[in-house]
């Protein structure tokens, strides 16, 4: 007798637990706004990427086109991968003097890992993290970036 | 005889265009269903809420390249879908779609679909087996298994409805259900056996919990791994339209198929109901059962196969055999309303 | 009931399951021995992701070879990146400010969290119950929307530098930790009402893939695998590091060993981490985000060892210093390795399906097996 | 007191100074017998092999072995030095902890150590036909990703 009452109470709670899990479902069957799909790329201008966020390293320029890179290559060190080369050159300053200053930073977005410690390096803030993340390109040397930007100066009172 | 000859390839293209249609409904209706369930929109983006997604799909399957695997045996392996589909379309032949739309009420209509419904596991087991591929071997195997042994469940289910109309024709057992659908006249007894039906039916077609035979995370893709283009979509239209048919004898059996719902001898209702067209019923119901089953999908995890037959062999065959034994108790004394 | 290891007779079928399967989650790949459903041998072959970090860690200096164990678990990666700071800080006897351990304990719940809650949609899955995968990413977004708000990434952030953090914790995280709680708090039923009380899944689960303790310890298993085995072994609670030992919690222990006790103990975990979140996230201290450290950092000669508890185990950072800026030779000791090991005697003697559940439960991340 | 016990069972065991867990090298040829014993001696019980590491030392190579005990939860590293390095031979444990089997594996696949009385010894990463230990000191890559 026992075992035709577990038998009875094995199919009924097997039953009841599978309706639970089905109400479940169907709860969501019927209630339309808990969806939670973002309709990319049309939602792309309500996109707000917190400020922190890792797309890519940039370097900004103020409206007079000058940044804030010395050429002092602490971040091509501190790069785990190779991502950054810098090549320098020396200008001759008014007073005669010789000053090295960067002739091209060459930024390789295809190598680099968003780790962040290129910027942690910089003595002097002269690079930052943007927040793009659509990076995909058809070609791969399009990937290689040089990030000052041509003509452009070290901003006055940076050592 | 050059008109009969006529009126079957109307038929005929017609069921075919049936077929695509059913095909194309159900695989959008699965995809919406399974894409509200887990919280996503599912197909939006081709034509209007993404109604011609399923249509691009079936584009993109036909233009592509049917392989054929270098061991396989290529006779069977390009022969099995056919089978798979023949044995679907061939179901088609006794389920009325609306009033006195039959295109073969023949007088052992159950009898006929209970046989024919199980030639799919031959195109089943000739695919897995043909492929020479080892997962396709194992999930043609748990598909034999699993067929052979719902089959019974099915059937008793099927049998205790014969047992209360006392008929094995279609139209009769419709007919027999002017005054009130079976599952609301045969008490509990019915109601078992429409359950036990449902869920046999479910593993009939290798739909999940019970979709031993292509379980992708184990299997893969089971007996249909190797088949591409083609001959992939036909394996997946046939398993479309086998759960249309399934469904529709569970709605015809047990929900009256297009009979509207009547009430005993309430006539000012019952002709309210008349003005629904039969075909409506008929969809409605069909359509409901397909929403049951696919529900069963998209929440269950699946069963390990001796889990499987032992559901079966431990379960549903008890309860279905003692289930029919009361019913016919209750058919032979006529407690039923 | 099985035959012996490697007899491959008439009629046996040898399988190759991955690189590329739906259920190994990832590369893996296991050359399986089955005698119709049965399965009799389990042999991994690996190797398809390897990148040989331990041999770039050696040209790598202390600050940069952080970033790189990210990529090994990256489901726990917070907590990779903890182990490694924490060993350069345990070789340079740097102080680490309070304030820093508890956003480092913090970040490390909710990878945790965020980790069970990947797993237990992935489990689902592999059993064949694909709808909680998407109910888990919902909550898992939240967290990873956290981490980005604070980490500035969502799956490596290389957050944790010798010393501290790289940055203090975003103004907005306490509220939004609060909110997530709040959020997943009223989300967990559903995790009850979908899996754990459904009768397949447990069918599924029960007495599949069991390890005794003696076994679980012999083949160095760590983590929810060993601890639902009733090894005590949470490297949380034996050797405390950060601020864990000023929190109260419980270490999650089942005896049976099976794959359901593995899902109970990693249930068990996420509340757990809860309880450790909420103690933490009122009373961040005041203070410095990162000690003071000099630009060049070299570890005394001599070999050091640490270890931390990730979501899937003991992960053990051991490096061998020749007081020079990089190490010389570096060895990470992966918990997803040593739980694979005990794969082949988990599943002699069961059924196919039971092989993909147990790989479920053993939540195995493949570049973590791989290095 | 653990440091008495080990020097009994191998006497020409040297304990390193200042470190974390007490540390002892030994030759590789002791390496067995030693194992034997940290195993089963009952209050030794090292019933936990959590780490296994070789370091190429570019005139030997150590096998370092880190070992902790559930029961009396203490721990050690034993360092076995083999000194042929073109022929390194080491006992294999994989009976006495069953993880060592696979985390042998590692070891000869990526420095060549030899372990007897392994049952599968083959390479576990890197493919059948792989010549040389890439994690070895003297190791060079044919196709060298830095120099490109």
């Amino acid at each position: 007798m026992s075992f035709l009452r577990n038998y009875i109470s094995t199919v009924y709670n097997s039953v009841r637990s599978l309706l639970i899990g089905m109400r479940r479902t169907g709860y969501y069957f019927t209630h339309h706004k808990e969806i939670i799909t973002q309709n990319y790329p049309e939602n792309r201008d309500q996109l707000n990427l917190p400020e922190r966020f890792k797309g890519e390293v940039v370097m900004p320029h103020n409206d007079n086109n000058e940044h804030r890179c010395t050429g002092c290559t602490a971040c091509e060190l501190a790069c785990p991968n190779g991502t950054i080369k810098i090549i320098t050159k020396f200008d001759i300053s008014p007073e005669g003097k010789k000053k090295k200053a960067i002739d091209t930073f060459i930024y390789h977005l295809e190598l680099c890992t968003m780790c962040n410690l290129c910027i942690q390096a910089c003595p002097t803030d002269a690079i930052k993290m943007a927040q793009t993340f659509e990076h995909s390109v058809y070609d791969r040397s399009e990937f290689i970036k040089t990030l000052n930007k041509p003509d452009s100066k070290l901003m006055e009172g940076v050592e | 005889m050059l008109t009969t000859l006529t009126e079957l390839t109307i038929v005929g293209i017609l069921i075919l265009t049936l077929f695509a249609v059913l095909g194309l409904v159900l695989v959008f209706m699965e995809r919406k269903v399974s894409a509200y369930m887990q919280i996503r929109l599912g197909p939006n983006r081709v034509g209007y809420k993404g109604i011609a997604q399923t249509l691009a799909d079936t584009i993109k399957l036909v233009v592509k390249e049917g392989l054929t695997p270098n061991g396989a045996d290529k006779f069977l392996f390009n022969l099995a879908p056919f089978i798979v589909m023949f044995g679907a379309m061939l179901l088609m032949a006794p389920i009325p779609f609306a009033r006195n739309s039959q295109i073969w009420d023949l007088n052992i209509g159950v009898l006929y679909i209970t046989a024919v419904s199980s030639i799919s596991v031959i195109g089943i087991l000739m695919a897995g087996w043909s492929s020479n591929n080892k997962y396709s071997l194992l999930g043609a195997m748990r598909s034999g298994a699993q067929i052979v042994s719902y089959e019974l469940s099915a059937g008793l289910a099927i049998i205790s409805i014969v047992v209360l109309t006392g008929s094995l024709k279609i139209s009769e057992i419709i007919a027999s259900q002017e005054t009130g659908w079976w599952i609301f006249r045969g008490h509990i007894p019915v109601l078992i056996s429409f359950v036990i039906f449902i869920i046999a039916v479910t593993a009939e077609t290798n739909r999940a919990p019970f979709d031993m035979a292509e379980a992708e995370s184990e299997l893969t893709a089971g007996f249909h791994t190797e088949y591409s283009g083609m001959r992939f979509a036909l394996f997946f239209l046939a398993e479309y339209v086998n759960i249309f048919i399934v469904c529709a004898i569970g709605a015809t059996l047990f929900l009256g198929g297009w009979m509207p719902f009547h009430i005993g001898n309430w006539a000012g209702f019952n002709h309210l109901m008349d003005f629904i067209p039969s075909s409506i019923w008929f969809f409605g119901k069909t359509f409901f059962l397909i929403f049951v089953i696919m529900w069963f999908r998209w929440t269950f995890p699946r069963l390990r196969i001796d889990q499987l037959l032992n559901l079966e062999w431990k379960y549903l065959l008890p309860i279905g055999m003692f289930n029919l034994l009361l019913m016919t108790i209750i058919a032979i004394m006529g407690w039923y309303f | 009931m099985f035959q012996e290891v490697g007899t491959t007779e008439m009629g046996d079928l040898i399988i190759n399951v991955g690189p590329q399967h739906p259920s190994t989650h990832g590369v893996l790949h296991l050359v399986i021995t089955l005698n119709g459903e049965t399965v009799k041998k389990v042999e991994p072959h690996l190797g398809y992701i390897h990148r040989s970090i331990e041999k770039m860690c050696e040209s790598l200096t202390y600050r940069q070879f952080i970033y790189v164990t990210s990529r090994m678990d990256y489901l726990s990666s917070h907590i990779n990146n903890h182990a490694c700071a924490l060993i350069v800080e345990k070789g340079l006897q740097i102080e680490v400010p309070q304030r820093a351990q508890y956003i480092r304990v913090l970040l490390d719940e909710l990878t945790r969290i965020a980790s069970h809650q990947l797993w237990w949609g992935a489990m689902a899955m592999d059993v064949g119950a694909i709808t909680p995968f998407f109910h888990a990413f919902r909550e898992r977004e939240v967290i990873n929307d956290i981490m980005e708000q604070t980490c500035g990434a969502r799956l490596t952030m290389n957050f944790m530098v010798p010393g501290g953090c790289m940055y203090d914790i975003h103004p907005d995280f306490v509220k939004s930790v609060k909110d997530f709680m709040a959020f997943f708090r009223s989300k967990l039923s559903e995790y009850d009402e979908m899996v754990t009380n459904n009768p397949i899944f447990q069918a599924r689960m029960k007495d599949v893939g069991v390890i005794s303790k003696e076994n679980a310890i012999s083949y160095g298993c760590s983590g929810p695998v060993a601890r639902a085995a009733g090894v005590v072994c949470d490297v949380r609670k034996l050797s405390p590091y950060d601020v864990y030992s000023q929190v109260n919690f419980e270490e999650a222990l089942e005896t049976e060993g099976d794959c359901f006790a593995r899902y109970k103990v990693r249930m068990k975990e996420m509340n757990e981490s809860m309880r450790i979140i909420d103690q933490l996230i009122d009373n961040i201290p005041e203070g410095d985000f990162q000690a003071k450290t000099k630009a060049v950092l070299k570890l005394p000669k001599g070999d050091y060892y640490t270890n931390v508890e990730t979501a899937r185990g003991d992960f053990g950072v051991y490096i061998v210093s020749e007081g020079a800026t990089t190490p010389y030779r570096i060895k990470f000791h992966s918990p997803g390795f040593c739980n694979l090991s005990a794969l082949d005697h988990m599943t002699r003697g069961s059924k196919i399906g039971d092989l993909v559940a147990i790989m479920g439960s053993l939540d195995l991340v493949i570049p973590d097996i791989d290095r | 007191m653990i440091q008495e016990k080990l020097l009994s069972i191998c006497p020409a065991a040297v304990f390193e100074e200042n470190t974390q867990w007490p540390t002892m090298n030994i030759d590789s040829a002791e390496w067995r017998k030693l194992a034997e014993a940290l195993k089963n001696e009952n209050d030794l019980a090292f019933d936990y092999l959590f780490c296994v590491t070789c370091v190429d030392w570019k005139t030997h190579l150590t096998m370092v072995y880190h070992l902790s005990s559930t029961l009396h939860r203490h721990t050690i590293v034993v360092k076995a030095k083999i000194a042929d390095r073109n022929n390194a031979i080491i006992d294999s444990v994989y009976n006495i902890w069953a993880t060592a089997e696979l985390n042998e594996r590692e070891a000869y696949d990526l420095f060549g150590v030899h372990f007897t009385n392994h049952p599968d010894l083959r390479r576990l990463f890197l493919s059948e036909d792989w010549v040389g230990f890439p994690l070895r000191k003297d190791y060079e890559d044919p196709i060298n990703m830095i120099k490109l």
